[in-house]
């Protein structure tokens, strides 16, 4: 039973067709599965419904399959940063379904554990509550959402063994655990390839079970989109308070 | 005088307590963890999927896979954790973080609240919004009292909502209301300095009460 | 001659492929871990939270934070990993686990299965048999064709149910019948070595098929 | 902002009181948090609701609460291993609610995550699903279950910090990270208390914000249920295969 493949091209071999629903792992630029993403222009595969938070931007990331048009439709909760969307959608050539951040996490989660619909208060009132069942708990309104699953799953690891088991590094984590557990197919990217055992199987975040594919990326493409920083000289008075302006 | 941006961050850190697990969005809020008192203990969540976010790094020592959810590159603390996005919003849908304090468009004096698209304009995307304000125990919103000389606190809000009746204070550079959720409405407890309760009424479309203890 | 537990659960492990996660219950099931050939990988799923289950330890290195879903201690291989239960029923539901085998008290040719409660005796629980038989890909029960002279085989389950329409085949002491969901009904495709086809009609409530290809 | 008590005793005072609702670590003696139950026998409330996967075994665990008869009812998956629970079970004096394993632990992430209802498959047809909704999702037929939330979690962790972030160790993670996120407080007894920073944050299974109070039990009891051996001089063909008989 070999999970690990060649290359990125190898390892979408056979996966992939046109209209088919894949789910992109990744927040903003952080965490996405970036040759994984090329490897899909290449094979150039149209009209694709893709699931993922953000859309990349501009020839980065998700901006990639945008700029080659094979995107018909994403399944987003914010793609702000992105001029060749905004064009693509202004033209009409483009669709988008907005989730709440949350929501859309919470549907894949749940389309990954056999859970076809959940009620959530999140967008309750709102306009994404239209059409959608409300339903009261204990004195509470809710929003039934339904699960999602995609035909195929592509996501980005900083380690993972031949078993297919998986680690993350900080918060390029994000959407990648959850996504991989909702792929009919689950296609993953690491940075670094080992043997089973080399990782402490307390540690490991996705289990083998979630993963057919593995390719080891040594040339992982890993882009900063807000470089912000703080001067040295500067006094570090808000270090264990968080966020300094 | 009204609060300039800097002074109604500080206003909004003084709703923080030790030991809080906060979210704050962008904007004026980002400035609120410059005025958390020292020595209180207070975790940023980053609905990206850490908590315990740090400052800045210094220069030359970004790190690509070290985000928060405005997607700027931060530090990691030595009480920090990372999870992923589905487990970073069941914490915040959970009713887990303490306080959530936020930019907005328009709030109303029932609650509701607006800051995710203006029909007409290209539509960006709620984020988190939605889940924060849906999920956190107490919202705070900080914004300007008006825009174009329109008043942003309304009796109703006229752009899509972000949340529907989620708000429990909100603090202007006029002043700082609280909210009852369950129905009473909008009090003035606090004017900013040198603004008059004649000054705030002229400029507020919302219908509002004025706390006993009134401060200036 | 009727098959021996044993030689049940080595005709279970055929249901194998290279590559399966698999999910033995308690009884003959366990055994099957006997028969996977060599060469063959499969990861063996604990419920408690545990992915690629090792054998029993060996004497003197029990651990009390290492067991399978039966309580026994067990031990770790390269590929395990473990995670929460919530995570470990996510993965049963979410039908990721290739196959499950366990043991029944009653099976029926609606797919229907009874093992977990017998009406006027102590009711000792479920466990996670429900949520096995509702969400693994392929359910394969393992039982002995009769009990007490009665057919464990039937067409109705009478004991309350564990699973509705849920089982893909039956492996009994007897012959393996396999089981259209879909509405198709029983159909015996194995005899036991000796067995004969009136012998098993005889011993079966439950109406079945006989497939043309049928094998002893 | 101290969580970090001296004691058992001390981690549980001010938040015990008849008839509360308790979840319970733990899936039979592994990993439950023995030292708090034991300081909740010690301070004598009654009438509890105890949501455990099992109901310990007689002297041990949750059985240690049953002895002393202050449980009322157990929610539960599975309590076949204790006498005396048989015992007053019959006698009338204490009520079970049965839950199917996975269902019980997905209502627990759920309270935890402020879904009040989700959908299963499990149990359609059986008469788990009686008085329950069933509802249709594209062709199959699902269960509505609720989520749960308890008054207090007490659980039990291989290390915790000061912060309050947990690891656990091997399978006696079980029931404990999703029962530390659905307890209005929630108490964690670790085996090794450790300062803030000390364990890696890509390791940390419950961040510190779910965790309340948190106390250090050096004498923490871990009981083995079935001790299971193999003979060393058997040849270790089923190694890689599973579970060897």
């Amino acid at each position: 039973m070999n999970k690990v493949y060649a290359d990125a091209r190898s390892a979408l071999a056979g996966l992939l067709k046109d209209g088919m629903i894949i789910m992109a792992g990744g927040f903003g630029l952080c965490g996405i599965p970036e040759q994984l993403i090329l490897a899909i222009r290449d094979a150039g595969v149209k009209n694709l419904t893709v699931v993922s938070n953000n859309a990349g931007v501009d020839g980065k990331g998700l901006g990639i399959l945008l700029d080659s048009r094979q995107v018909k439709k994403m399944i987003s909760s914010y793609v702000g940063e992105n001029k060749t969307f905004v064009n693509q959608f202004l033209a009409g050539e483009l669709e988008i379904e907005f989730n709440p951040q949350g929501t859309l996490a919470e549907r894949i989660r749940a389309g990954g554990a056999g859970i076809p619909a959940f009620f959530t208060k999140t967008g309750f009132g709102t306009q994404i509550a239209e059409g959608k069942d409300v339903r009261e708990f204990d004195g509470v309104r809710y929003v039934m959402e339904r699960g999602i699953v995609a035909d195929l799953s592509i996501i980005h690891a900083y380690m993972g063994d031949s078993e297919g088991n998986l680690v993350y590094r900080k918060t390029a984590r994000n959407f990648n655990p959850p996504m991989a557990t909702a792929g009919k197919v689950t296609v993953a990217e690491v940075e670094h390839l080992v043997k089973p055992g080399d990782i402490n199987p307390d540690h490991i975040i996705t289990p083998g079970i979630y993963v057919q594919r593995i390719v080891h990326v040594s040339n992982a493409i890993k882009h900063i989109e807000q470089r912000t920083v703080r001067k040295r000289e500067k006094s570090p008075a808000a270090i264990g308070t968080g966020v300094q302006a | 005088m009204p609060w300039t941006r800097e002074q109604m961050a500080a206003r909004a850190a003084k709703e923080l307590k030790d030991g809080f697990y906060v979210n704050l969005g962008i904007g004026i809020p980002t400035l609120v963890s410059n005025y958390i008192p020292p020595g209180m203990s207070v975790q940023l969540q980053s609905e990206n999927g850490m908590l315990g976010t740090g400052p800045f790094p210094f220069e030359g020592e970004e790190d690509s896979d070290l985000i928060n959810a405005g997607k700027q590159t931060v530090t990691e603390l030595p009480t920090t954790s990372y999870f992923n996005s589905a487990d970073s919003f069941a914490m915040i849908r959970g009713g887990h973080i303490d306080i959530a304090i936020l930019g907005a468009m328009q709030g109303a004096e029932n609650g509701d609240i607006a800051n995710w698209m203006i029909p007409g304009k290209l539509v960006k995307g709620m984020g988190g919004a939605m889940d924060l304000v849906g999920g956190v125990k107490k919202v705070v919103v900080v914004m300007e009292h008006s825009a174009k000389g329109e008043s942003k606190l309304m009796r109703r809000c006229r752009l899509p909502l972000t949340g529907a009746g989620v708000v429990d204070m909100v603090i202007t550079d006029l002043g700082v209301f609280t909210l009852d959720k369950a129905g009473g409405g909008l009090t003035l407890i606090e004017l900013a300095p040198d603004v008059t309760l004649d000054d705030i009424k002229s400029k507020t479309e919302a219908n509002f009460k004025v706390a006993n203890t009134l401060k200036q």
